[in-house]
């Protein structure tokens, strides 16, 4: 940096009295590091990892999973399970980051003021659900929880589900077109299966969704029903069961 | 900073400043041997916070056949803190809070009561320090010799001392990690253990890296860490005010320096300080005081041993370094008398913190003192919360954690209470046996989980109730847990 | 003249009114309907005033006793930014306080708008971004006005910065409770807030470029050089974290460009950095001028500035993921953060050090100025945490610490020991020099501030580390039988009593911004409180060298 | 530069600049911070060659330790199933009656088999055990059991699953559809006798005479049922799959029946006993009775 002979950093003197100098070479500076280590997410094949079931959101899980967004549970709650033995114990096996890969954007959440949800798909009753959202102090006396009632309350508004679906698809979620076009309807089915939609083309296009009332008032479909549904979906999808599989992940290198 | 840490020569200021090298080295501080009633009070305290640190893990304290019978014991395995008669469990550790919260105003406290004092005696960067100049002046001699030996050639009399001298800071260092680790673990089997190699890794590398750090922070940074790295020289430092008692050289009857011939000769022009360089010499962290406060000095007062004994010698009165408050120096600098040390002492802000202090310290008492030895939690399965019988009854299921914090085995009582007509039975006891109550026996020092399993007559609507546990020994502790019912059709 | 400008104003006002009528009637979604109206409320308001001559700025200035007539610099934008940096200090520490009491008391939420989850973004935003950033515009402002021996360029510009700021926080903290957000951590407003806020900071970098191109020093100072990264690196992770696709350009929903691993390294990359350059960088640059300022001496080290600004700047933007530790994404990444993060201990260090050694032959100002103790006790919360900061960031410790408070902890020691004391100080020096006032109205109040935020950060970050690692020790406990121990909720009740001592802790430090705001108020009315006499650094005019005129023989800026 | 000076108090140079009246000093760095860093760098440098750190094209290095946080989590896991070695091969001696006597190994069991249950069975059972009416699930919480609630009886059911085809010893019956085989008076009737036995409806005599005809074989007089052929007992509080008149109408006319995997050869014996233990610790387990001495007999006698 300094020949001996000179002062030291007399160099820098010419940074010091020129500000488009030092302007371009402030931003060059702070530009690297943020290229070498998010560019190659996007190449490297390894990053995502090759597995089955991972399948975009249903409109309803979609909807659910904005209310999740709008409501700040990232706040208290992650989805990201690490590979640590009490955390695989506690919560299921470790997340991976194929099954956030339609999560625009991501819910991996930085604190756990409450647990992880990462894999709560399944783990409890809808009722439960119903129930601890509403006043979670009466189902988890410990809770810190704020109440949730109002999302029972209101009715689930959608203003348009295929334009929802369509800015999903522009930032690389693969919506079909008949995805798009029957994302209003798919809402209906999945939140009210008695009500005569065609559930079999709806559970073709979105393998594992979970058909049903979800809210315990089959009358209306509220936020509490999308919320609850994409609840019930978390972690849900990839199926984790080959052993084969968890091997795989164990012994892959250099990712 | 950097200079006034170099032994200042007359004439050092006017030293050429060609500043061509990248870095500055640190420059070594060879402080002189001193004896006076501070440098004794500092003796006192490096044996008593030594003894501390040395003497604890060894004492022992009786607590019966289930529990160790180390006094002070961090218990990592079983997470538990023992110390003396108190034992905290991990979900106590807001007494950890209470006591750190305590030792940060405690800081507060004795800084606005006595400055610096922790950096001066107290501190362990201090202790430590100390300790390792004493081994300095104990290997090479003191002051002078030491300055000649660092500018001496390497000859080999000089690598065999220095080889010496380091095997002793790494002594002393092997010293204070070994020590570290006994609090973790029975001492004497840990100490066996450690020397047959039977010790955990964890061990070794702990006595690694503190042997590493203390030769490295005492043996050779020592003043730079309290000048560079440790926040508390700034915290304390900004802790202070005029009323804070600070060693002070009172530049008003010190000033101008002359020595004793040249005050001799013209006498009336000279004031008390005859620049004899004493005060400097002896600063374990090499700073001159006479350049007024400077985050250098931590307040040890050897200054004042030597310059006492100076003044001493020269019959004049003592105390021209001195602990003093800025608002007494302006007095006595004006002439007045200064005040009283209690009224300094006795100010709103120290006693503000002392009841502060007090406080919490007594509130942490009181928690101790009330705390029941028996604990229960109970967490109501959420999937199903509810199970209709075939006879229609409706049962719930709990978890219940039972802690029994005494160290022997008890039995206790679970008893549902507020539910008409309800009985209970566990995963222990047969469901031919539910009743209201049932007896359940915890070990020792543990936690035991119990499923319950609370069953209504059908109807019983959701509700609250509670459960309460009663210890079946004579202390008869209890403790109710709150919680819910579930039944069909409820709705919070 | 006048008329013509006031009646163009009024209908440029009432373009934008009829726009945002438009725009609310059209709007997908109510809560975009609502920001709408609150556009159309501001410049109908504005329109109005425009009409009427009513000149609501002069009379707020005359309200705030602002002096009148030209000075020597621009800077009535100073004046505004040390008003707003106070009052969205006052706001965030509330709403902290209140999330804090929310956390020991959940009945405090009240559905849906103040449950925690739309508070607590409400009261990130509110300190980091408005308290934060307020000062940051401010005292930016006035640094480059005096470092650089001018005025500010495009003072018009300048202005726009200001209110147009203002107008990103009013928008994106009402969203917040609207339910407006797109859940990325310190960048949760949505597309067209984001869109508006860059439209502003562009305008914020021509303006201290530009002013930096009208210097009369020949050399840029080292408070410039921060000031300067700190602007130009915000852009950048301000444009890339929030690349999105709305839904619809009437609705506020959109979905972020990217997804998954790609996005969560991005909003850490982001997020991390909005640390190292907003609450870090900018930071220091408001340090390396009101600390030597304070104090009368000289840096420490301009060696030293110029290592640790380099290696700084270069060494943050890689740190970002250490906040992803042992998550899905790569280990290869989690490693670079990792090793960034402990290469940066040193360079963040330098700061302290400079600062702290700028105080060498000034020491003795530390017991009798309260504002240099402010100062030094922001420097040392500083040093500590930006020494936490790497430790946290060495995987072994973070698999204990993430997720748990102690990550909290860590921010509140940095944000209020270090962003908070460094910008208390900064105002109290700021105010009497603005207002022209002899000094502060009371210089013994600012030690009781200083007082009282203390002893808040003690219970504060003792509470909060505890509570981490007890939360981080309960979630991995193992009983004998090889099962886990406690259920998650076990752990949550455990840190109740932590919770209370946090949220007291809160209140010490609300209570320290109170006196600070009274006191700014007594200042600016012109009184001075008869009290025992303390140190301060009396306005010296000599050292306020005069603007050289622009003439062709001074040293030519590059 | 021409205006550099020695400062007094600390006896430095200064650099020869004034900004708005602020000086620097040359001050050389401390060597301590200096090296400090360069330490910082030499460990992350060595760091970073152990551990997985660079991106490349097709992957990042792999570092010279070949660590990886997933296969680190691989040996906890297999440590940690190592640990439980002992308390497998004592199950594995244990015959599943006598379980329940051995209070430690039982918690042991029911630990490991709510672990084992979460990924192989709450699938249909639901992670609570609690099934599903709709689908026709199973309660395993409470009292009631199909095919017999003691430990022997659900590890019997585990090992050879229900209506199993392949494996002779499975669970096996069937109930007949009775679609078209009753008048709809008659079948209303029928369905309100059922309905009467848990006190639902009013008995009635005509839809009695129905049941006895057609359903007390297997269903038993009093609906009481039968876990000899698997035949719910009806005269409860509990409905497999729904106690509307719709449910029981579609159940009698076109009769819906569950099966369930066998799990042995899937699991091994051991995790199928902890599941057994897990299931009988729910609460409804019943003990094991002198009545069931022998259920392979019982079993065997199945149609």
């Amino acid at each position: 940096m300094t020949k001996p002979a000179k002062e030291p950093f007399e160099g820098h003197k010419k940074l010091e009295r020129n500000i488009t100098l030092l302007a371009v070479a402030t931003f060059v500076t702070v530009a690297i590091g943020g290229l070498v280590e998010i560019a190659p997410l996007f190449w490297i094949d390894n990053t995502i990892e090759e597995v089955e079931g991972m399948r975009p959101y249903t409109p309803l899980e979609q909807a659910g999973r904005d209310i999740y967004v709008r409501e700040g549970c990232y706040s208290c709650h992650s989805q990201m399970i690490r590979p640590f033995r009490d955390e695989v114990e506690r919560y299921g096996h470790y997340s991976l980051a194929a099954e956030s890969m339609y999560d625009h954007p991501f819910q991996w959440g930085s604190k756990r003021t409450g647990p992880d949800l990462a894999r709560v798909g399944g783990r409890y009753s809808d009722e439960w659900h119903v129930q601890h959202l509403t006043n979670p102090q009466s189902v988890v006396p410990e809770s810190v929880m704020p109440q949730y009632s109002f999302l029972g309350k209101t009715e689930l508004e959608v203003p348009d589900a295929s334009a929802q679906l369509t800015a999903l698809r522009r930032v690389g979620v693969p919506y079909s077109d008949r995805d798009i076009q029957l994302a209003a309807g798919d809402i209906e089915i999945q939140a009210d299966p008695d009500a005569g939609g065609d559930v079999a083309d709806f559970q073709q296009r979105y393998p594992k969704a979970q058909v049903r009332d979800f809210d315990g008032d089959p009358s209306r479909i509220t936020e509490m029903d999308a919320l609850v549904a994409y609840l019930q979906m978390l972690g849900t999808l990839v199926d984790f069961g080959s052993a084969a599989a968890q091997e795989e992940l164990a012994q892959e290198k250099g990712r | 900073m950097h200079n006034l840490s170099t032994a200042p020569e007359p004439g050092e200021a006017e030293r050429d400043p060609q500043p061509e090298k990248l870095y500055e080295a640190r420059a070594a501080v060879h402080n002189k041997r001193i004896d006076g009633p501070f440098r004794r009070f500092k003796w006192f305290v490096m044996l008593v916070t030594l003894g501390i640190y040395y003497v604890t893990p060894w004492l022992r304290w009786d607590r019966g056949p289930y529990a160790p019978d180390q006094a002070v014991l961090v218990d990592m395995a079983n997470r538990r803190f023992y110390m003396f008669g108190i034992e905290i469990w991990p979900h106590e550790f807001y007494f950890v809070a209470g006591l750190l919260i305590m030792a940060g105003i405690g800081l507060f406290l004795i800084t606005s009561a006595v400055g610096r004092a922790w950096c001066g005696y107290a501190c362990p960067q201090t202790v430590w320090t100390d300790l390792f100049q004493h081994v300095d002046r104990f290997v090479d001699g003191d002051r002078n010799a030491r300055v000649r030996l660092d500018a001496a050639p390497w000859t080999w009399g000089k690598v065999t001392r220095r080889a010496f001298k380091w095997s002793l800071y790494a002594v002393i260092g092997f010293a204070t990690g070994g020590a570290w680790i006994l609090y973790f673990a029975d001492a004497p089997t840990l100490l066996r253990d450690f020397f047959t190699g039977q010790a955990a890794s964890i061990a070794y590398i702990t006595v690694a890296v503190l042997t590493l750090t203390t030769v490295t922070l005492g043996g050779f940074m020592r003043e730079q860490v309290c000048i560079y790295m440790c926040p508390w020289p700034r915290i304390q430092t900004a802790m202070l005010d005029e009323k804070s008692l600070m060693v002070t050289y009172k530049d008003w009857r010190g000033e101008p320096r002359g020595s004793v011939k040249k005050a001799q000769k013209n006498p009336g022009e000279f004031g008390d300080c005859i620049d004899c360089m004493q005060c400097v010499a002896v600063c374990p962290t090499g700073i001159d005081i006479r350049e007024g406060a400077q985050i250098g000095c931590i307040t040890c007062a050897l200054c004042i041993d030597a310059c006492d004994k100076v003044m001493a010698e020269v019959g004049r009165p003592r105390g021209l370094i001195d602990y003093a408050t800025l608002e007494d120096c302006e007095r006595e600098a004006r002439g007045e008398t200064p005040r009283p040390p209690w009224r300094t002492l006795l100010r709103p802000r120290i006693i503000a913190y002392t009841l502060i202090w007090a406080s919490i310290g007594l509130g942490l008492l009181f928690a101790l003192g009330v705390r029941s030895h028996t604990d229960l939690t109970v967490s109501p399965d959420r999937n199903p919360p509810f199970m209709l019988m075939s006879d229609g009854s409706v049962r719930n299921s709990f978890t219940l954690k039972l802690r029994n914090m005494e160290s022997r085995p008890r039995d206790m009582e679970i008893a549902v209470e507020g539910l008409l007509g309800a009985v209970m039975w566990s995963d222990t006891t047969r469901r031919e046996d539910a009743a209201a109550t049932q007896i359940v026996n915890v070990a020792a020092d543990q936690t035991q989980t119990v499923r319950a399993y609370v069953m209504a007559p059908g109807g019983t609507p959701a509700q609250d109730f509670a459960f309460r546990i009663t210890s079946q020994d004579e202390q008869r502790e209890t403790d109710t847990v709150e919680t819910r019912f579930s039944a069909p059709g409820d709705q919070p | 003249m006048r008329a013509e400008a006031a009646l163009g104003r009024t209908g440029l006002w009432l373009g934008i009114f009829l726009l945002s009528v438009i725009v609310m009637a059209t709007a997908a979604d109510w809560g975009f309907a609502a920001h709408a109206t609150i556009v159309a409320v501001v410049a109908f308001a504005l329109m109005v005033m425009s009409a009427l001559r009513f000149d609501p700025l002069g009379r707020a200035q005359g309200f705030f006793r602002m002096p009148e007539g030209p000075s020597l610099y621009d800077d009535d934008v100073v004046r505004w930014g040390v008003i707003a940096t106070m009052f969205w200090g006052m706001a965030g520490f509330l709403a902290g306080l209140f999330i804090a009491l929310q956390l020991a008391f959940p009945q405090l939420n009240f559905e849906p708008y103040l449950n925690f989850g739309r508070v607590r973004p409400l009261h990130t935003s509110a300190v980091i971004f408005a308290f934060g950033g307020n000062a940051l515009i401010a005292t930016s402002f006035y640094v480059v006005q005096r470092t650089c021996r001018t005025q500010l360029a495009f003072p018009g510009l300048a202005r726009f910065v200001f209110w147009g700021y203002q107008m990103f926080i009013v928008l994106a903290a009402s969203g917040y409770l609207l339910g407006i957000t797109q859940s990325k951590e310190y960048a949760e407003p949505e597309w067209y807030v984001d869109l508006w806020l860059t439209i502003v900071w562009v305008s914020y970098a021509a303006v201290f470029i530009g002013t930096l191109v009208r210097r009369h020093e020949p050399h840029i100072y080292v408070a410039n050089w921060f000031y300067l990264a700190f602007i130009l690196t915000i852009a950048m992770l301000h444009i890339v974290n929030n690349l999105a696709v709305p839904i619809s350009f009437l609705g506020s929903r959109s979905y972020s460009a990217f997804s998954g691993v790609q996005d969560a390294l991005t909003q850490w990359w982001y997020g991390h950095n909005a640390v190292g350059f907003f609450l870090t960088a900018g930071f220091l640059a408001m340090m390396y001028y009101f600390v030597p300022k304070q104090a009368g001496r000289p840096v420490y080290s301009y060696r030293l500035s110029i290592i640790h600004f380099w290696s700084l700047i270069f060494l943050y933007i890689w740190a970002g993921p250490h906040h992803l530790h042992y998550t899905a994404l790569p280990d290869w990444a989690q490693t670079l953060g990792m090793v960034f993060s402990v290469m940066l201990w040193m360079p963040s260090w330098g700061g302290m050090i400079n600062g702290l050694m700028t105080l060498n032959g000034a020491w003795d100002k530390v017991r009798t100025d309260p504002i240099i103790r402010m100062m030094v006790m922001a420097l040392a919360f500083y040093g500590m945490s930006t020494f936490e900061g790497p430790m946290l960031s060495i995987k072994s410790v973070n698999s204990l610490s993430h997720y748990t408070d102690w990550t909290i902890g860590h921010v509140h020691s940095g944000a209020l020991g270090w962003n908070g004391m460094i910008t208390f100080a900064c105002v109290y020096f700021l105010v009497p020099r603005l207002w022209k006032r002899e000094r502060m109205y009371s210089l013994r109040m600012i030690n009781w501030h200083f007082w009282l935020a203390t002893v808040g950060i003690v219970f504060y970050a003792s509470s909060m580390w505890v509570a981490g690692i007890t939360q981080g020790l309960m979630w991995r406990e193992y009983g004998p039988d090889g099962y886990l121990v406690n259920s998650f909720a076990d752990t949550v009740a455990a840190l109740h009593p932590m919770y209370i001592m946090r949220a007291s802790g809160g209140l010490m430090y609300l209570g320290g911004a109170i006196i600070m705001a009274y006191n700014f108020w007594m200042t600016v009315a012109g009184h001075q409180r008869d009290e025992a006499p303390m140190t301060d650094a009396p306005y010296d005019p000599d050292a306020d060298r005069p603007i050289v005129q622009p003439t062709p023989s001074t040293v030519p800026a590059e | 530069m021409a205006n550099r000076r020695i400062d007094k108090p600390t006896g430095t140079e200064t650099v020869g600049h004034e900004w708005d009246g602020i000086e620097e000093l040359n001050t050389p760095l401390p060597r301590w911070w200096l090296w400090t860093f360069y330490l910082c760098i030499i460990f992350s440098a060595g760091y970073v060659v152990a551990y997985p750190a660079w991106p490349l094209v097709e992957k990042g290095t792999e570092g010279v330790l070949g660590w990886t946080s997933r296969g680190q989590l691989a040996d906890e896991l297999g440590a940690a199933d190592l640990a439980k070695v002992s308390v497998r091969e004592a199950l594995a001696r244990t015959p599943i009656e006598r379980l329940p006597e051995d209070s430690a190994l039982m918690a042991q069991a029911v630990a490991g088999g709510r672990a084992a249950f979460k990924v192989n069975c709450s699938q249909c059972h639901g992670s609570g055990a609690a099934g599903s009416q709709l689908l026709g699930y199973p309660n395993l919480n409470d009292d009631d059991w199909l095919w017999g609630g003691d430990p022997r009886a659900i590890e019997y059911t585990l090992v050879h699953g229900i209506r199993q085809a392949g494996d002779d010893e499975t669970r096996f019956s069937a109930m007949p559809p009775f679609a078209g085989a009753f008048e709809p008076a008659q079948l209303d009737a029928l369905i309100t006798h059922v309905l009467s036995l848990s006190g639902k409806a009013q008995p009635n005599p005509a839809g009695a005479q129905t049941f006895a005809d057609n359903c007390a074989a297997c269903h038993g007089p009093q609906g009481e049922g039968s876990r000899d052929v698997g035949a719910p007992r009806l005269n409860d509080a509990i409905w497999l799959r729904g106690s509307s008149r719709d449910d029981l109408r579609a159940q009698i006319l076109n009769p819906k029946m569950g099966v369930m995997p066998k799990w042995e050869g899937r699991l091994d014996p051991v995790t199928i006993r902890m599941l057994t233990a897990y299931v009988h610790s729910l609460g409804g387990g019943e003990d094991f009775v002198e009545v069931a001495a022998d259920p392979a007999v019982d079993v065997d006698a199945q149609p």
